[in-house]
């Protein structure tokens, strides 16, 4: 069916799409997909058994309390107080066995704590990928430097990393404070203005892994989603290849009418697609958005009908966004759609 | 003695409500505003100017004067659709300084949301097809908050970025702006 | 008994005695009538801060819910946050300390009883200020830490972030007076007798809580007066551009933001050890290692503000130190779970709903303080940090750590402060409706965390499969409600119906207990001479008590700091409305100081003649006395 | 109640100077709030010094310190008066008060009048960049306790002529001087702090 036929659904249907796990997978700091992940998951279970053990122990000397209280208990207020005078040798002794405990156990968990923090430290390599993520309101850019500036690209909410080898992520903000955080592969990196920081990821088996933000960074903070995307070597090689094509002037008339539209219309203002006047910098880089999974930072799939509904009505996908409405109608918007589509 | 703890409480807190009622109209974030239409059509702009006295200008009020978020967005965007390039920060450079209290084209929101939409000769492109309603009117709110035109606690205070100067909030107002067009606008 | 007693008893009610009216009860200076106020007011806003919990679990109930806006949940989020902290926490426990310190103590009045009031009228002034915001949409959107920039003038447009920021200002203000309240009064105003060893718990753990509160709200206050200035007359603190650092907020609030938690805990561990002492039928087991860990908690609890900045990435090094504070300060709180399970275990248990309230406590609180051990860990931190895991966690050491005590001390003192028994049917049924409810709704998060929920978001998609837990949760958070409901009938129904309580309905062991319930404006018709730790377990010695202090004036005996050894008889001030006054006067500079940096002078204009009439020396022979006399 | 021995109190005195005095406390405690804050603000300062390429920013002199160093020693010779004004109050000689606050007064006065110097002497606004901001809160958070200060001092000249004085203003006497020995003490390391440490390499 015609594009155009799939808009009205889509533009009724207004608001979250029931975005359903297909592309993403599961994403758990207890299923790790990477080294980083797998050690914090392993110093997790070591915490998780000595907390239940002490959990434990403490609930049991309560019952022996209650059901020894139980046995002899006070049966009204007015039976005197007792004042324990001499000191009670076997309490003591309890109780600085305890404390004793107590100190031996924190003391271990804290040297495994420190050698987990230092294999993670260790866990880098000359070879190491090195990629860019910029935190904005509400969404990511991503960038992979080249050796010549046009070799450099740029992207948006989806990190693309070749399976077992180390990526050196340099995490910058300009705004506000922003949390880049992929359970699967590691814990998280605070995006500080200010500060640029670097972090080190590995993913050991292809997949999508989620990310999300996870420093509270305002109106949107809950949908600003990022997807990463580990791939074979050869793979991700070809990906990044492709991304630094310029992508050909459009042939099919709807997709050339299309491109007319975004370059009339506010888009250009915002967005950059290269190879077109169109060199915004203030929203994502469109350059191959066709070849993207999602739109509106993970909020949405990439399909036309959702990609209508995000240029007509972003607001109502995403209360607060800085990406404006448009007044693009019918066939206009049907020709947008596809020219954006045919980005790949 | 709680009862008339109670009755304390109710006193101060309808004290209250009356001293900070205006705290809401500057505070509401329309993020979909209704009263601005997203289409910006000629129509729409030559409706706006019917309702006009001077037949120029828009009669529809600014409808964010008072609102300090409103006013903010149209910072935000006065540097994103790099307005600054020839505006600079209000100081003029390409284009006419917009800090100080002279207007080419006038002062009222009404001449500077046509400014925008419909540009000016000598070099001010129209942003009508694409911006919205919304949007220009943020930007009004914001070009009228940089000559402190807008009550002091709606103006923006300093941003996040090198020192330019002080922010709008602190700008002392300009003594009575000349509102009115200085000359007629060149005819199109 | 028709003792010679009655015509002393009779003056000291009638000098003791508030004036008549609304003029004479706003001028009230009567400690247990201020901290009462203090009780109900926290309440209040516990109760309303309850309300906007239920907002938000309906709001996350299931994926992508439209009940409120990304907007109006920001809002919700932070004022939730900061009335439970900062309206509820710190000034219910400063309110019990401000009732039952003197009456532990044995004396008339807290030492400061109209700086007492003024501390009092500003916190509900900041209170109001923080929920009339919230009614008119300038509610704080930034939550309860504020980070910067996101707080800064650059991305929060209005005035919203700076009632947050002026709220702080307020409450401070009012803790610091309490704390220096509580502080003299225990130094200077114990009975003759009451020498350090023979402090009760709670009074010790309200004085460590007070030192914490002189040393970390200054931190808070800087770091929001910053936030106000770089709003108000654009300052750059925290510009990163022109040499500001957004770290620095965070350092300098965490560095008050930590403590704070120990603030709320270390009080609600007094009322524990009471509470355990009464109902064990026995002295407390390590009175010594429990004033000893108080005060090693509260030394800690300062060492570790940097745990919650892990994820920005500091260098290995402090990281290192500040993973070894956090874990330490379990090693007091350890000592202080063991001496109670001892006291429990070597004690005849009276079971009553105090008593449950403790040991659901201390089931809740050791939990949470392991899941506390646990994100002490940088690595494990890094993967929870700002996820519902902490949520989770915190909920566990603020409600299971200070609530669950504060409610069985509730149990336990309200006969006294009321004279009324409560429902023990009632009050039990509160107890496990509560402990169900409360893990129902918080064990759950400890998973979300896990698989990846980060706090502060006001919806999720349903691709997170996050929707089953959340529901769970919520359906626990009505179960709490319902708990609390229960808690406010029986109290309700108990000022109505409740059997009268006698003096001492629990055969307690200290001081506050020997005066009748509810007690007189002047507590104690002859101030006790102390000669135990346990007043009223031990047999009588002599002297018993006092005599000589004058019944026609507010007369309280000053004792040494160290053995209690009488010093003076001092005179305390009376009731008058000047505190009152000054509070506004000192509300109206700060309102006003939003908007301009004249609403500060203003303020000041408005503060100088109150201070003025309240130090103004009136015509009063009885203190003219003094002169010359020393 | 004859049948139990009792203490008897009324012998004791109505007054009570230093530790023995409620009010000597409460204003140790307000000192610890104040001092805290005051290291807070010195903290800030180094905090923000050592993120700094260079302290102050380039273009930035390094502030003049003529006016500082000689608030200084205005400041440190208020403590004279002062220290009088304390041991007069402790033998209840009102007139002597008097005559130590008022000079201590002027002082005071005084030093607030070096303050207007000191503000210009650090060349830069409070709004031009952080070093700015931080100099001028320091500066001004003084100025504040300085000015509250004397106003109190002010006060209690009033309260002595009053008839109607009592035994325990002495005793207020006594911990005003008490806050204003801290109130120097602190501009000491702070003055330092703003005006000589940015001539430090």
């Amino acid at each position: 069916m015609s594009v155009r036929a799939r808009l009205r659904p889509a533009r009724a249907g207004a608001g979250i799409a029931l975005f359903l796990a297909g592309c993403a997978g599961p994403h758990h700091a207890l299923d790790p997909a990477g080294p980083q992940a797998r050690h914090i998951a392993s110093l997790w279970w070591l915490l998780f058994w000595v907390a239940l053990a002490v959990l434990l122990a403490v609930v049991i000397a309560l019952l022996v309390a209650v059901l020894r209280g139980v046995a002899t208990r006070a049966h009204s207020p007015r039976e005197p107080g007792v004042v324990v005078t001499m000191t009670e040798r076997g309490t003591v002794a309890a109780v600085t066995v305890a404390v004793g405990l107590t100190a031996l156990i924190v003391l271990s968990l804290l040297t495994a704590s420190a050698l987990v923090g230092r294999t993670l430290a260790g866990l880098r390599s000359p070879d190491a990928l090195s990629i860019e993520v910029v935190g904005h309101r509400w969404w990511w850019e991503i960038r992979y430097p080249g050796a010549a500036p046009s070799e450099q690209v740029t992207t948006a909410n989806e990190l693309h990393v070749p399976v077992g080898r180390p990526v050196k992520v340099r995490t910058i903000s300009h705004d506000v404070i922003h949390s880049l955080w992929v359970p699967s592969l590691h814990g998280k990196r605070d995006l500080v203005p200010g500060h640029p920081g670097e972090i080190v990821l590995q993913a050991d088996r292809p997949g999508v892994f989620n990310g999300q933000c996870a420093e509270y960074c305002g109106v949107e903070h809950a949908l600003m989603r990022l997807l990463v995307i580990a791939e074979p070597a050869d793979r991700f090689d070809a990906w990044l290849t492709a991304q630094r094509e310029t992508p050909p002037p459009p042939t099919d008339p709807e997709a050339r009418r299309g491109q007319e539209v975004f370059l009339a219309q506010q888009c250009a203002l915002c967005h950059t697609i290269q190879g077109t006047p169109a060199g915004g910098r203030v929203g994502p880089d469109l350059t191959h958005v066709g070849s993207r999974q999602t739109i509106a930072a993970g909020v949405l799939p990439n399909a036309p009908e959702h990609l209508a509904t995000w240029m007509l009505d972003p607001q109502s996908v995403k209360p607060g966004t800085l990406m404006p409405a448009s007044a693009i109608m019918g066939d206009d918007m049907a020709a947008l759609v596809i020219y954006l589509g045919s980005l790949r | 003695m709680s009862a008339r703890g109670r009755a304390l409480g109710v006193v101060a807190i309808v004290a209250t409500l009356a001293a900070l009622s205006a705290g809401c109209e500057r505070e509401a974030r329309r993020f979909k505003d209704p009263a601005t239409p997203t289409q910006m059509s000629r129509d729409w702009l030559a409706a706006q100017r019917r309702g006009s006295a001077g037949g120029e200008a828009p009669a529809a009020p600014n409808p964010y004067a008072r609102n300090a978020w409103a006013v903010s967005e149209g910072k935000r965007l006065f540097t994103q659709m790099n307005c600054t390039g020839c505006h600079a920060s209000g100081g003029g450079d390409i284009g006419p300084a917009l800090a100080d209290a002279a207007w080419i084209y006038g002062g009222r929101s009404g001449d500077v949301f046509v400014s925008i939409v419909e540009g000016r000769p000598n070099g001010m492109p129209g942003y009508g097809g694409r911006l919205t309603v919304q949007q220009v009117w943020q930007l009004v709110s914001y070009v009228q908050s940089m000559s402190g035109q807008l009550r002091k606690d709606v103006r923006p205070g300093r941003s996040d970025n090198l020192y330019l100067g002080q922010s709008e909030q602190a700008r002392r107002a300009q003594p009575s702006p000349r509102l009115e067009p200085a000359r007629a606008p060149a005819p199109r | 008994m028709s003792d010679p007693d009655a015509e002393h008893r009779e003056r000291l009610a009638q000098t003791w005695a508030p004036r008549p009216g609304v003029l004479g009860w706003l001028s009230e200076v009567n400690h247990k009538a201020i901290a009462l106020r203090y009780m109900v007011t926290a309440m209040g806003f516990f109760v309303l801060a309850g309300l906007l919990a239920l907002v938000m679990r309906l709001q996350l109930a299931r994926p992508g819910a439209h009940l409120v806006g990304p907007d109006l949940y920001n809002q919700i989020f932070t004022v939730h946050g900061s009335t439970m902290m900062f309206l509820f926490a710190v000034p219910v426990m400063e309110a019990m300390g401000l009732y039952l310190v003197p009456m532990m103590i044995g004396t008339r009045n807290v030492a400061f009883p109209r700086m007492n009031a003024f501390g009092y009228y500003v916190y509900l002034i900041g209170g109001l200020f923080l929920w009339v915001g919230l009614a008119l949409n300038i509610g704080a959107d930034v939550g309860w830490f504020s980070y910067v920039p996101l707080a800064g003038p650059d991305y929060s447009p209005g005035k919203r972030a700076d009632i947050w920021a002026q709220m702080i200002t307020f409450t401070e203000l009012a803790a610091l007076v309490a704390a220096i309240e509580i502080i003299v009064t225990t130094f200077k105003q114990r009975a003759p007798g009451m020498t350090l060893d023979r402090i009760p718990i709670v009074v010790w753990a309200m004085v460590v809580t007070s030192f914490m509160i002189i040393f970390a709200m200054p931190a808070v206050m800087v770091s929001s007066g910053m936030l106000a200035l770089d709003r108000l007359i654009d300052t750059q603190f925290f510009n990163p551009a022109e040499g500001g650092d957004v770290l620095l907020w965070q350092h300098l609030f965490w560095f008050f933001g930590h403590p704070e938690v120990y603030i709320i805990f270390i009080p609600a561990t007094g009322f524990v050890s009471a509470i355990v002492t009464t109902f064990s039928r026995r002295s407390v087991f390590g009175y010594l290692a429990l004033v000893l860990s108080l005060v090693a908690t509260g030394f800690l609890a300062f060492g570790l503000w940097v745990h919650h900045m892990f994820a920005v990435g500091l260098p290995e090094m402090g990281q290192g130190f500040f993973t070894a504070a956090s874990m330490m300060i379990a090693i007091p709180n350890g000592v202080q779970i063991f001496c109670w399970l001892a006291t429990l275990i070597r004690g005849r248990l009276l079971f009553r709903t105090p008593l449950l309230f403790v040991l659901g406590f201390i089931v809740i609180f050791v939990a949470g303080g392991l899941t506390g051990v646990m994100l002490a860990a940088v690595p494990f931190d890094l993967q929870v940090h700002d996820t519902y895991f902490v949520v989770a966690h915190f909920h566990y050491v603020l409600v299971g750590g200070a609530v669950f005590p504060l409610l069985g001390a509730f149990y336990y003192w309200l006969p006294k402060m009321t004279g009324r028994r409560l429902s023990e049917k009632l009050g039990q049924a509160s107890f496990w409706l509560l402990f169900v409810g409360f893990n129902l709704t918080f064990f759950p998060m400890h998973q979300l965390g896990l698989v990846g929920m980060p706090r502060r978001i006001y919806t999720y998609l349903p691709d997170t499969g996050w929707g089953g837990l959340n529901l769970l949760s919520t359906v626990g958070a009505f179960i709490i409600a319902a708990a609390v409901t229960a808690f406010a009938v029986n109290v309700l129904w108990s000022l109505r119906r409740g059997a009268p309580a006698g003096d001492d309905p629990w055969g307690a062991a200290t001081l506050e207990w020997s005066t009748p319930s509810p007690p007189p404006t002047y507590n104690f018709v002859r101030i006790p001479v102390v000669h135990s730790r346990y007043p009223r377990w031990t047999p009588l010695a002599d002297p018993m008590v006092t005599t000589g202090l004058r019944d026609d004036l507010r007369e309280v005996v000053i004792t040494s700091m160290l053995d209690a050894e009488p010093t003076t008889r001092h005179l305390l001030d009376g009731p008058t409305i000047i505190p009152l006054l000054t509070a506004l006067a000192v509300g109206v500079g700060l309102i006003a100081g939003i908007f301009t940096p004249w609403g500060f002078v203003i303020g000041a204009a408005l503060v100088l003649p109150c201070l003025v009439a309240w130090f103004w020396p009136k015509g009063d022979p009885a203190r003219e006395l003094a002169e010359g006399r020393a | 109640m004859s049948a139990v021995r009792e203490l008897d109190l009324s012998k004791l005195p109505e007054l009570g100077f230093g530790h023995a005095a409620g009010v000597w406390w409460a204003v140790l405690g307000l000192i610890a709030i104040e001092g805290t804050m005051f290291a807070l603000l010195a903290v800030s300062a180094l905090y923000l010094r050592q993120a700094a390429p260079s302290w102050p920013p380039a273009g930035i002199p390094a502030p003049a310190i003529g006016a500082a160093l000689a608030n200084v020693i205005v400041l440190v010779v208020s403590l004279a008066p002062m220290v009088w004004v304390h041991m007069a109050a402790r033998r209840f000689d009102a007139r002597a008060v008097v005559i130590g606050l008022v000079i201590g007064t002027v002082l005071g006065i005084a030093a607030l009048v070096l303050r207007m110097a000191e503000f210009h002497a650090l060349h830069v606004r409070w709004d031009s960049n952080a070093y700015g901001s931080i100099g001028w809160s320091i500066l001004g958070m003084h100025t504040g306790h300085l000015l509250t200060s004397s106003i109190e001092n002010v006060l209690i000249i009033l309260v002595m002529r009053s008839p109607h004085r009592q035994g325990k203003h002495f005793v207020d006497t006594e911990v005003n001087a008490l806050y204003w020995y801290f109130i120097v003490g602190a501009w000491l390391p702070l003055s330092a702090l703003v005006f000589w440490v940015p001539r430090w390499p």
